[in-house]
């Protein structure tokens, strides 16, 4: 067997100021759609500036890691899979939980540990869940989710469903065991499964290439001769179509792919992070490379959206935000009478 | 009934349970094509199929992971971990996920997840590979242990685990496995959380639980007979929940007790059925409670001193013998 | 004397290590360039270097093993694992490995080694970050455990850590970093397995280690104060070895103890001190020893979820007001 | 950076009857040198003959685990390094021991469980060790030894010292975390560290491609840009080219390599195993690939060895086993009074 590892990506490098993402898919999604995905944008902007508010004004607590600078690659990465598709994600997962449809007041109210969560309080901000809409949950154990995915996967395979697993995991998740025992194991067992490295260049204070002794992190699927490429994670449809791509070999052809989505996060690793071990010339040019912006530019150019559809879009989000705010206030805390609820299934106590 | 070892019990059991429920399979290393490490899963392979008989790579926290993962969608995995001793690779998906779940999401999605795996020593497999590391477990919620002693709690247990909603550790015993006895026929369950007790008595409890369950009765019935003891034996069978129940109402009746494990003491199971008694029958208790559990060190692999190192049948009756000396009060024996 | 936070001590003494010995050197994860996660690191990397102060990958097995591979060869690696809770990932090389090499292959290679990580919950963490593990290492031989509570404990017992030759488990706790208190200066060390007697009392002791030491301090002062109660409090400090006759020394003389803990009741560090007190102080007891520890659930994060689960001061109160209850002879005070 | 993973061993083969190990080596090395290598290896055979006969005898406990076949690699992997390097194995490590200097009469000992063994008895036939001659440990772990072997190879590279670390494993391993988070930290700090995987085509019951995405072994090091070949580990010079090649790698220019060494154990995983599970022609086919034969039949070829001298060197092997099994069996077990000598170190006791 020879690796079908594509270098073509690399090749083409998804440096800055490199539009790559196929006019096609410009040109054959509908209009509404390429405009919610900026409303999904915009939303997720908004609503991590707002997280990390409620976080300085006490109304969070625990960690609290934000999405802001990975808009392109969350909205990206959900809108390439189905409705009926698993997510598994990481601990810095609320744009894709609202990007899979929990709406922003409930992960808000988890955030706030409310009884409303999507977790009922339990998880918080780092473990937002919802079996409806088979968000199946952000983990705060690095790694922990991967094999957990390979399982979900492997039910699906099991019972031959069409539906697939899709598994999210930042660039610093590679350099660990579960990384390289779950890809092994869904390329073994030919298993749906897509995996997504949100290579957003920092695990914590550790640049990819201090801790990746190959830091191109697509390329470490050669070890398991799993198709891999790397895509702009600035560019929504960029991610959107690998993904999509992805998805429909592991429906199809049951074979497991995995994703660089390359970006930056805006802040710290979490909101207390002073985030100073970066360089700042490194950070303005990335922040620079808006996702946000970069899509409202390609969507203006093809005379999709105009200014004021932007601006609407945009007090829409924030109205939502302010909305999922002010539901989380609103809501109760669980009861302490609850504290042994759910220890164990089918016995409601302990 | 019919007489069969306690490999036979689980295998057959093993065997029911996968002819029972589609959503049940097995999957850990060697469990196919080699047929298992210890045979339990001996032509499981040939009957049900690869797709219900799953061997894996070396990677224990990869499969038991993946094992959560499908639980998590419906199915009902049997995983087995060759022995104990590797369960320390897989600790992270055990602790920090199959036990977190259901609770930390809010009790949307529960892990019907059985693990079996088998300690002890005695086999002369050194300090690597005859570890008794259940109380690891016993002392996380969200997670289930029994350890069988008979055949019969074998395959009760292991049906009740393998219908059980939440993960649960299943704990065999390397020497138990050729070990032998009656098993009830049909659908025989045994509740998780129940003790037994194996044997009556008044003048003094010895509590325990896998293989030195098997031990402990035998040196109760031979005191029995030798020394006029009555001794009552109990074998707890789940660490976790623990019947606090009917060990307390054991030696609320004999007054006294010993504590009978292969493990190493310090931090074992033996300290928590201790903590309990004195707890809940302090003012029953004539003499403290005994502890007698495995030499606290690297288990060696040299004979004589594996030996040395394991709890024996002599250590158990120098501890009755040495409770008998405490006795502050009249034995109505 | 010079008062400083525990933090401080943390890092004055990791400071000082590093330049006492070429041998000692640190690894870990954001130790370096994030300055440690909890910033007990912080600065020791501009001083000292990368080949002293070692940032890892996400790789807890790889990087501990490493750290034991090192030690074999004489180094004296100081690893930190960011919380306790990661350390689940780790426990192959430390507890099949850093255990057992001294012992399996005879005596010839020790393994210097200290792992310093913070356990403990209330900071909304939720249930895989919040976790007290350390009675998963108290309980097997070839480690040692060691759980100050305070600053000077903290200087003191790292420093005996780091020149000790076997494989150390340093168990700090989130809630202490920024608590204060006197720290002796110069070369203070503190031996590994010696309890501290708090505060003397006489009516009752309570025993306790790492934070819930502290709130158990505080407890006794108050109740002293609001109620004349002599309240003993005991520090153990180390879990393994454990300091027997410290523990029961004190109970001789009060006739009645309380374990407090952080961690979940079931098979915790307290069943421990409970059977070991039973046994050693058994006609001194008054009362049966009660244990207060955490709610058995995985910790949630809601914060009145995460209060009522935690173990507090006035569970402690309404503890000592039970033993009271019992009380069965004169208590001369 | 560009993988540097050398394709050409692939490339050449290394199937049976595809002697290329070069007559170079054989030329350039001193006869007595190649007729000690050869000793070396009907040493191990005949050693470990014996172990499978007394373990029977119940004169051995435990897991026993025999390096049969593989003699080729185990002497050529020694031989490739220098005297004070460090070598760690896997728990089938009898024949590396040996090569490394312990006698059969210690090793035995060791696997009888006397006191005069080279783990004091504490450790049975998977935990060999000898300080003195940097023999640090077979482990009976699948993979544990690997973290370590890096961890010795971080101390020289801390201390500037010139020894190397070597680091055997089976093929199995290479599925699991360990070996990735290995490869990944030995090529990220670049320590001088030669991994070695004996690819005896089986994990106990489980053929390489039936546990690995990549049954190609050395190709997993590409995840790690790591230098990496195949030889034939029936082929004691070209093992010993390999070994000696890397380990010249990492003593000058602190470079780590990976080596796999294909070859065949010709019993069962250990004494115990009835070995149903590979098909018979395949083991037939392998048996005939003696590596002790195809040896032999190289010195023969080159004028090297006669006749007689083989029957010397046979004798002598054969005399020293029994020699050692005289040694295991006069020696003393441990005293039960010593069961606590060693939990702790400096301390005598507990
Ligand atoms: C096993 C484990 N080790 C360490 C941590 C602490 N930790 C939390 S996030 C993080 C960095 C992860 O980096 P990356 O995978 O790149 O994800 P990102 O935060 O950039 O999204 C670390 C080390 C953890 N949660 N789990
Ligand atoms: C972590 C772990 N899991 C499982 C085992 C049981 N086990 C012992 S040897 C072995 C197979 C190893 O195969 P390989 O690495 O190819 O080495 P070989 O025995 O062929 O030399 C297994 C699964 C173990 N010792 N350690
Ligand atoms: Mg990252
Ligand atoms: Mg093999």
């Amino acid at each position: 067997m020879e690796t079908r590892q594509q270098r073509k990506a690399a090749a083409q490098g998804a440096g800055p100021g490199d539009p790559r993402s196929p006019a096609s898919l410009l040109e054959g999604t509908d209009r509404e759609t390429l405009l919610n995905y900026y409303y999904q944008m915009v939303l997720i902007r908004y609503f991590e500036e707002k997280a990390g508010e409620m976080y300085t004004r006490a109304r969070i607590g625990g960690y609290c890691h934000l999405n802001l600078g990975e808009e392109a690659t969350v909205v990206g990465f959900c809108a390439g899979l189905e409705a009926d598709d698993y997510v598994y994600t990481n601990y810095r997962e609320h744009g894709y939980a609202i990007c899979r449809g929990i709406s922003p007041a409930v992960v808000m109210a988890e955030l706030f540990g409310k009884k409303t969560g999507c977790s009922r309080g339990r998880g918080g901000s780092m473990h937002l869940f919802d079996l409806k809409r088979r968000f199946m949950g952000g983990y705060g154990i690095v790694g922990g989710q991967l094999p957990l995915a390979v399982g979900a996967a492997f039910a699906l395979a099991y019972r031959g469903a069409r539906e697939i697993v899709a598994c999210q995991m930042g660039d610093g998740t590679t350099n660990g065991g579960p990384f390289h025992e779950s890809l092994n194991l869904a390329k073994l067992y030919r298993l749906p499964v897509v995996f997504l490295i949100v290579n957003n260049q920092y695990g914590m204070g550790t640049r990819v290439d201090q801790g990746s002794a190959v830091p191109d992190l697509y390329r470490k699927a050669c070890a398991y001769d799993m198709r891999s490429e790397r895509v702009d994670g600035t560019d929504l449809l960029a991610v959107l179509e690998a993904v999509r791509t992805a998805a429909r070999i592991a429906r199809e052809e049951r074979e497991p792919s995995l994703i660089e989505a390359v970006s930056y996060r805006f802040r710290g690793h979490s909101v207390v992070d002073p985030d100073r071990y970066r360089p700042e010339d490194e950070v303005r040019r990335w922040r620079e490379r808006d996702p946000i912006l970069l899509y409202a530019t390609r969507l203006k150019e093809a005379g999709l959206m105009d200014e004021a559809t932007r601006q609407e879009l945009e007090t829409r989000a924030q109205q939502e935000v302010e909305e999922a705010v002010r539901f989380a206030e609103e809501s109760e805390f669980p009861s302490v009478e609850e504290l042994y609820d759910f220890v164990y299934a089918g016995e409601g106590g302990r | 009934m019919a007489e069969m070892t306690y490999r036979q019990a689980l295998h057959d059991t093993l065997r029911e349970e996968l002819q029972r429920d589609e959503n049940v399979f097995l999957i850990g290393e060697e469990i196919g094509r080699f047929e298992g490490s210890y045979k339990i899963t001996a032509g499981l392979l040939q009957e049900f199929g690869p797709k219900r008989v799953v061997d894996t790579p070396i990677c224990e926290n990869g499969f038991v992971g993946l094992a959560i993962g499908a639980a998590m969608l419906g199915l009902r995995p049997i995983v087995e971990i060759m022995t104990i001793n590797f369960i320390a690779l897989a600790m992270d998906e055990i602790v920090n996920h199959a036990a977190k779940i259901y609770y930390m999401f809010g009790g949307q999605c529960p892990v019907p997840l059985v693990i079996r795996t088998p300690g002890g020593g005695g086999q002369q497999l050194s300090a690597t590979h005859s570890q008794n590391l259940e109380v690891w477990f016993a002392h996380v919620p969200g997670l289930k242990v029994v350890a069988p002693s008979t055949p019969a709690d074998a395959r009760g247990l292991l049906r009740t685990a393998v219908r059980d909603d939440n993960p649960v550790l299943f704990l065999e015993n390397l020497a138990l496995y050729n070990t032998r006895g009656e098993v009830p026929e049909g659908d025989y369950t045994i509740p998780i959380g129940k003790a037994q007790v194996m044997k009556e008595g008044h003048d003094l409890t010895i509590i325990s639980y896998s293989r030195m369950a098997v031990v402990a009765l035998d040196v109760a019935r031979r005191l029995e007979q030798e020394r006029q003891l009555s001794i009552e034996v109990v074998d707890v069978r789940s660490l976790r929940p623990l019947d606090h129940e009917t060990v307390v109402n054991s030696v609320k009746k004999t007054n006294r007790a010993i504590i009978f494990e292969e493990d190493w003491r310090s931090y074992g199971v033996g300290a928590e059925l201790a903590a309990t008694l004195q707890e809940e029958a302090f003012d029953y208790l004539d003499a403290p409670i005994q502890r007698v559990a495995g030499a606290e060190v690297p288990l060696p692999y040299s004979k004589p001193l594996e030996q040395a190192a394991l709890p024996s049948a002599r250590q158990l009756v120098e501890a009755v013998d040495r409770l008998a000396i405490r006795k502050r009060r009249v034995v109505y024996a």
